[in-house]
């Protein structure tokens, strides 16, 4: 059923909040009151909740089943998490207000910031980074403070980027000022390290550093990763890890230990904030030793005199004194996510050591079983054991006339959401399935049947594949058309 | 653990059939000095929900919150009152525990209050298009320099000296690994206008706060003006999203974009955040927009529908082409800012808009009134700024050892000599004339 | 898609808790340790979050959509309720904690009795009755208590009940000891005034009330009430008037003023406490200055002297010495629906004296909107105006084959919950449609010309209707089988 | 009104497709004299959720939660962490907006959580069947008795001192009214047995209680012989659902009907309410339960789904010869309680039965270490009674003022002289060993 815009319900005489009725005093705008009304229609409460409630039915949500988008880790959001960032004590209280009222926000960030440190083994964290692209910038700014106090940020501009990275990866490096060159993939996925090797030979004046993100997005981890974060650092450059992946390895390995120079950690992947049907995230970005004083405003100080915690908020050389701190500058208003910290915090509290390692171990378990069972029927991109999401390739679609969009639009008449989708480039019609660890084996049992029935169909040419869906809310949608003609707004029609 | 469903049994079955001893093997990859054994240590192990919502409980019990007495505190996050049923919107599973649409046909729910967001957003603004929105309002704000930038390939920005500290240097820091030049200007209480002689035939764009971060309510039309005779952009910011309940919007005032904080529509103060940023723009400069953006179109059966679209603009295609690296919204921020805002519709905002101006009118009149107290604001929304014989942080802990939250020393955000006694003092639906009245009385004997 | 039973996807041995480890220690269970296990299934948290999400979307809802179920009143339940009702100072306080520790509450109480009472013109209300009958047995236990103290309790033991009544009237005159006798319904939809004064005449010494509902199980106002009234009155019998279509006149007609005695009012129905699938209810039961001092346990005052708030909780002489208070016994433990009070008093206080006025005239003027737009294709059973809800009979099915039952039916086909059906049971084949005051006129005309459609389709005779609903989670389900082989419980299989 | 769509426009429109002038038209039956003209004086005007949320805050405020310090009350009603996923699915608009699902195809959300509550029940007791819920534990118990008064046909019920004094009021105010005769025993701390000798060949049941409202534990096997001797049937009562996880079921014990409160589960201690009242019994008796049922059937295409059933028992058919008058259930309640038993499992409930049953130890022996402290239950789950040679109002008082909330004074239920210095005190896990320590300490000062 079509639920109408609020732009066709509403009026913008209706509302749904009862306020006090003005006073009528004159007003003090100096001239600049608002001469003709927004047009913004409003609905009353009732209608207002049923046109949302409704609409919320015309989506898929990890509350209603499996959610299997690789590389976008769509985990269980515990509640307890939700309950917790709404007390009032996290909820309403304002960034800005005196310090001295707030220590118990602070000392959350502080407890988030230990964590974040000892999982990673790193020494510092940037907190106020909004998501992980952002902490990808906080990171990449943090390389071009360092090269800064080096004098070398003019010369140094090369960043390396494999081809199998996200787009966010190439993107910030350009954002931070630098040049990306491309890393080839090798034929298991991974790093070609001769063509790194070649790329790093001779004149390495110009290297930056490298982006990559481990275990990658083909879902596999960088054995060569040692090697690699070695051949960087002598080339003078650092080494940026996406830590898109980190549900991964939470609590069996430590970047650190990988020879990692700054990490962002996407905590609604690892941590389970939720997603929200596109954001908030938060991107706290780990430092290591040789970033650690590059890390932006604010930055969190113990107070000497009498345990507070405190944070300086903007470039003031008086606050800075004494210390080592050569700011980058500043990523955003404030200080971060608050909410998505307490959330955070909440789930690694409830999970502990014990349970973080757990989490690494049972996504990747999940990953490997749906590897299992599917590999005799469709087509694993690489041999061996993955990591936390199993890659195929639509090798097994050869000659069908079905394609890679077709598996993921019969998914959905299957009840499920499909899997991601032609990404990682570097693999032909690429499908990538993460399960996560919050997933039993009765429901993985059932999702590898639906899509063994999938591509079964598929490999059979079965044609009625290239028309799903025909059982969600909606049929397969025009994109081109989308981009040809945008209409981005709704328009009062004209009379 | 509670959170994972796998037992014992299901795991020993799932090894045999993936033919694992364990999962050690998966992790065979990982250089072997680097493989930890147990737990890291120095670390707790799981708790269950009772300890934990007790360690969370008493963190924030150590806080004080904005309800609890009288609090005017602004400054770019603003208290007001959300209605109740906001929070079960975007408590909804289907909207709290989804993913960014990539599938729209499971995805319209998503889609549309996307779509009427950006629709909500344009109409506010008086402005054509808009995006689905930002982290924050800075960093709109420095996306909106960029995309300026961009758009008249120039390599200058300009910030007035009434744009927040924070929404300056997030500007400055995003702009200057670019290569691109950021003016900021001294701040000034009343003085957007200041930008006008900035104008040159570099500058990609002026960036000018209204109602500016002192408070002060400006018009941008000879801003405006003056940037478009030079060919160069008006990017007009904005903390306090409800002005623009009262205020002329800035597409009627000349600004190319458009860029603020949404937090004061159905989100919490929370610290700082998530909020919501918002950015529109002109419809020439859509193709330069950053962000997510969604479009109408039909499906196969010639069904109305949204889609993503212009995605040859982001990161995920474009690569290191794109317009800008971000790949998220601010999602449930921007349903919440959206839900909120179809429950005000026009008649609600207007009131709204109007009982925070007229809560600040109280308030500069409360505060005018007493003996050492200098208003710096002429004009003014919600919120006001004022001077005092003495220094701003001991006049605020004196009043707030009297029980009022008075604001924010203009010192916090610009650490300079002539602001030392400047306090920054907002006022909204959530102050009381009892509140009111209790901070000028509170101020009146500190100042005694 | 079916959602399977807890019991075939849980285990014993999984859970959704995590609680520390017990110690251990040596048990004072007096040897009555359990032996065996419960053998109740656990899920962990995602498993059961899921579960429920996904069978929540089998239930029509009000969030979704209009649910004109007559004489249930099914109208928006404000979210700021919800919000009050779990404030810790309302949620985490014990019945029995100290009364000095809960002042707060039990002004709550006090508040709300000072509304029911004003809105209804009584002296006196019984807060404790747990649901609507519950509030009736109250009544009519009060009428009892009143019988007793007059030494006529086993005299007067007959009680005049419409026909057109509530299974509930009946039932509890029966439960609290009373005969029923009924009477007989006028050709307008109203007690047929000519039979009660038939009753009434001569030995009147066994009357011990009548039991009425105003407005009526039709939607219409007794109009000879107050003659009613004085009838039953002068027989030496009292006035229990069911209040469960209160929400129909609340402020513009106050019961005491027509001669009530007692009477319960649904907070979920007048006062928007939400209904959860069948509960929980409230009925606090206001009662006249004849009925008054014997309203039940707990009975609460004010300490005389420090002002605060007492509740008299047990039958305690010297708790009752020096009041004329005479309480009929016990309803239940404690002191009532709490959580139903908080949220009702929310409402009133939305609402204020001028909202519920309101709140009632357009649930009256909805209701007669149906009626009229509907008039001409179905078959209003009474003549003129409607209070709250509009009655149709089945007439216009005449000779169609197609039954009440199968338009209901149809009505799911249509994205509708049906309205209620074959009640009162006056009217043939009946049709009660309540739309309440929180449907806007849109959605009223979109509900109309749905019913206007199947209308049309069932006089036409069309088959298809008696296979309904097509389009709904489930096909007509077997009511027959269910009551004739009942399966009320999950069983093990046998091995 | 923010929750009333009709605009004035509609109104009108709407009158006009009556024909009617005004709405007072539709009034026209209301007596004249009786009809009111504006709203009801000395009543307030409708005020916006800001203003009302403040007030309902600042009457929250003046009450003391049960988490605000050591908290011993018990008694009927108990302090339990509830898992907050329970509340996330209990607020799901499809659950909390939906009414009895008198149409299936479109309520089998409701119905199977029915089903599954049933089942749970029966499990838990070691009974056969189970119906949808009750109001309460009270008046489950009330409804019991009328129910053993049915199937037996005898006017006689006999409640033991150990069964809650407001469960034996419920029980006999709801059966004096239909001249059935209850006796209730006075009230003993530990002789459920005391029942046996009131066996006879006019009763129709005997009630007793374990955990009794002092806390003891006892074996009902020989009360249930002696009842069944007698053609009688035994009733037996909880007030703890928890202690169901450890101790023998009254099922295996031999009783026919077993009522009892689940609040404990999934509930808020909410003041006193709403709860969810239990019953199950065996199956011979299930045409004499009162109260909604929930039964397995097949759908038109033979897929199986779920019916309220055995409506013939019921008012709405039955009338005046139901067996009861009930017409609701608990709803929202048990499927809070469902949710949370679920997610315990068997694993889970017999974790946090033995949890709260050694809290209850460790609490016994914390107290009976103090000179003057006599401990009067033997046996006990969660909950034991103490005397001392104080009155225990004053001794709770004082308790209070150390911030102890102790428990309940025994003559608040039971006003008897003998009763006058006994307390019952009862311990969950969410009693932490500080808690315990802490109420030792604070009476041993009291009692110095």
């Amino acid at each position: 059923q079509k639920e109408e815009l609020i732009f066709d319900i509403g009026t913008t005489e209706t509302t749904g909040v009862d306020l006090p009725a003005p006073k009528g005093r004159k007003d003090r705008l100096g001239g600049l009151k608002r001469k003709n009304g927004t047009g913004l229609p409003g609905l009353s409460e009732p209608q207002a909740v049923r046109h949302y409630v409704r609409l919320s039915q015309k989506n898929y949500a990890i509350d209603l089943g499996l959610f299997p988008l690789g590389s976008c880790t769509m985990k269980h959001n515990p509640r307890l998490n939700e309950k917790v960032a709404r007390m009032p004590g996290f909820a309403d209280i304002h960034p800005l207000q005196p310090q001295q009222t707030v220590q118990g926000a602070m000392e959350v960030i502080e407890q988030l910031e230990d964590w974040l440190k000892k999982l990673t083994g790193m020494p510092a964290v940037a907190m106020s980074p909004k998501a992980g692209a952002h902490g990808e910038w906080c990171g990449m700014a943090a390389i071009r403070a360092a090269l800064i106090d080096r004098g070398e940020v003019n010369t140094r501009t090369r960043v390396l980027v494999p081809e199998s990275a996200h787009g966010t990866n190439p993107a910030t490096a350009v954002q931070c000022g630098f040049k990306v060159q491309e890393i080839a993939a090798s034929s298991d996925g991974r790093v070609d390290l001769n063509d790194l090797k070649a790329k790093l030979e001779g004149d390495t004046s110009d290297v930056a550093g490298i982006m990559l993100t481990n275990p990658n997005t083909c879902g596999l981890f960088e054995r060569d990763i040692r090697e690699i974060a070695d051949l960087i650092h002598e080339a003078g450059g650092y080494f940026y890890c996406d830590g898109a992946n980190f549900n991964a390895i939470v609590g069996r390995v430590r970047p650190r230990d990988l020879g990692v120079d700054a990490m962002h950690i996407n905590l609604h992947k690892t941590f389970s904030t939720p997603h929200g049907g596109g954001g908030p995230g938060a991107g706290p970005t780990v430092l290591s030793e040789r970033l650690a004083k590059y890390a932006p405003y604010p930055v969190m100080t113990v107070d000497k005199r009498d345990g507070d915690y405190k944070l300086i908020y903007v470039d003031d050389e008086a606050e800075l004194a004494g210390t080592d701190l050569k700011p980058l500058g500043r990523m955003c208003a404030f200080h971060g996510q608050m909410g998505m910290f307490t959330r955070a915090l909440t789930y690694i509290l409830s999970h502990g050591a014990d349970g973080l390692k757990q989490v690494a171990e049972d996504a990747v378990l999940n990953a490997n079983y749906i590897q299992a069972r599917l590999k005799s029927v469709m087509s694993p991109a690489f041999e061996g054991y993955c990591m936390h999401e199993a890659l195929f390739s639509d090798a097994f679609l050869k000659d069908s006339g079905i394609e890679t969009v077709d598996i993921a639009k019969g998914m959905i008449d299957e009840g499920y959401h499909p899997m991601t989708v032609y990404f990682p480039l570097v693999v032909h019609g690429a499908m990538l399935i993460e399960p996560t660890e919050t997933e039993s084996k009765a429901e993985l049992d059932r999702f590898c049947d639906s899509l063994e029935s999938v591509a079964r169909k598929a490999k059979s040419g079965d044609e009625a594949l290239k028309q799903a869906p025909y059982l969600a809310p909606m049929r397969r949608l025009d994109e081109t058309l989308a981009a040809r003609k945008p209409v981005l707004r709704w328009l009062a029609e004209e009379a | 653990m509670r959170y994972l469903p796998l037992t014992p049994d299901d795991r020993a079955q799932m090894l045999e059939t993936i033919g694992a001893k364990s999962v050690d093997d998966f992790y065979q990859d990982v250089p072997e000095f680097a493989r930890l054994t147990g737990p890291i240590e120095d670390l707790p192990m799981h708790q269950g929900e009772l300890a934990v919502e007790r360690h969370m409980s008493a963190l924030a019990a150590k806080n004080r919150t904005a309800s609890e007495g009288p609090f005017f505190v602004g400054c770019g996050a603003y208290k007001h009152h959300v209605p109740a049923s906001v929070d079960h919107i975007i408590q909804r599973s289907e909207f709290l525990t989804t993913y960014t649409p990539y599938q729209p046909e499971i995805a319209q729910g998503t889609l549309q209050t996307v779509f009427e967001f950006q629709s909500q957003v344009a109409m506010l603004t008086g402005m054509e298009v808009a995006n689905a929105s930002m982290y924050d309002g800075s960093t709109a704000a420095s996306e909106a320099a960029l995309m300026a930038c961009r758009a008249t390939r120039r390599k200058k920005v300009i910030v007035s000296g009434g744009v927040h500290a924070h929404y300056a240097e997030t500007i400055r820091t995003a702009c200057e690994t670019q290569g691109i030049e950021v003016v900021i200007l001294p701040p000034a209480f009343d003085d957007e206008k200041a930008l006008i002689g900035y104008a040159e035939d570099d500058t990609a764009c002026l960036i000018a706060q209204s109602p500016n971060v002192f408070g002060t309510v400006t018009d941008l039309t000879p801003i405006a003006e003056a940037a478009h005779a030079k060919k160069a952009l008006l990017v007009s910011v904005f903390t306090e999203v409800v002005s623009l309940g009262l205020i002329t919007p800035p597409g009627e005032m000349g600004a190319d974009i458009v860029v603020g904080e949404g937090q004061s529509i159905g989100n919490p103060l929370g610290f700082g955040g998530p909020y919501v940023g918002l950015l529109a723009c002109r419809q020439k400069l859509v193709r330069q927009m950053p962000g997510r953006v969604c479009g109408q179109t039909i499906d196969a059966d010639g069904k109305g529908g949204f889609v993503l679209t212009l995605s040859t603009r982001e990161q995920h295609i474009r690569r290191d082409k794109a317009t800008s690296n971000i790949c998220t919204n601010a999602g449930l921020c921007a349903l919440a800012f959206t839900a909120h805002m179809t429950l005000l519709g026009d008649k609600g905002l207007t009131q709204l808009a109007t009982l925070n101006h007229e809560a600040a009118c109280d308030l500069a009149d409360a505060l005018e009134a007493i003996d050492g107290v200098t208003l710096k604001t002429e004009t003014f929304f919600n919120e006001i700024s004022f001077e005092t014989p003495m220094e701003a942080g001991a006049l605020l802990a004196a009043l707030d050892e009297k029980g009022v939250i008075g604001g924010v020393r203009a010192s916090r955000l610009f650490p300079r000599a002539d602001l030392d006694n400047v306090v920054i003092a907002a006022a909204t639906e959530c102050n009381t004339a009892e509140g009111i009245a209790a901070y000028a009385q509170a101020l009146k004997e500190v100042l005694a």
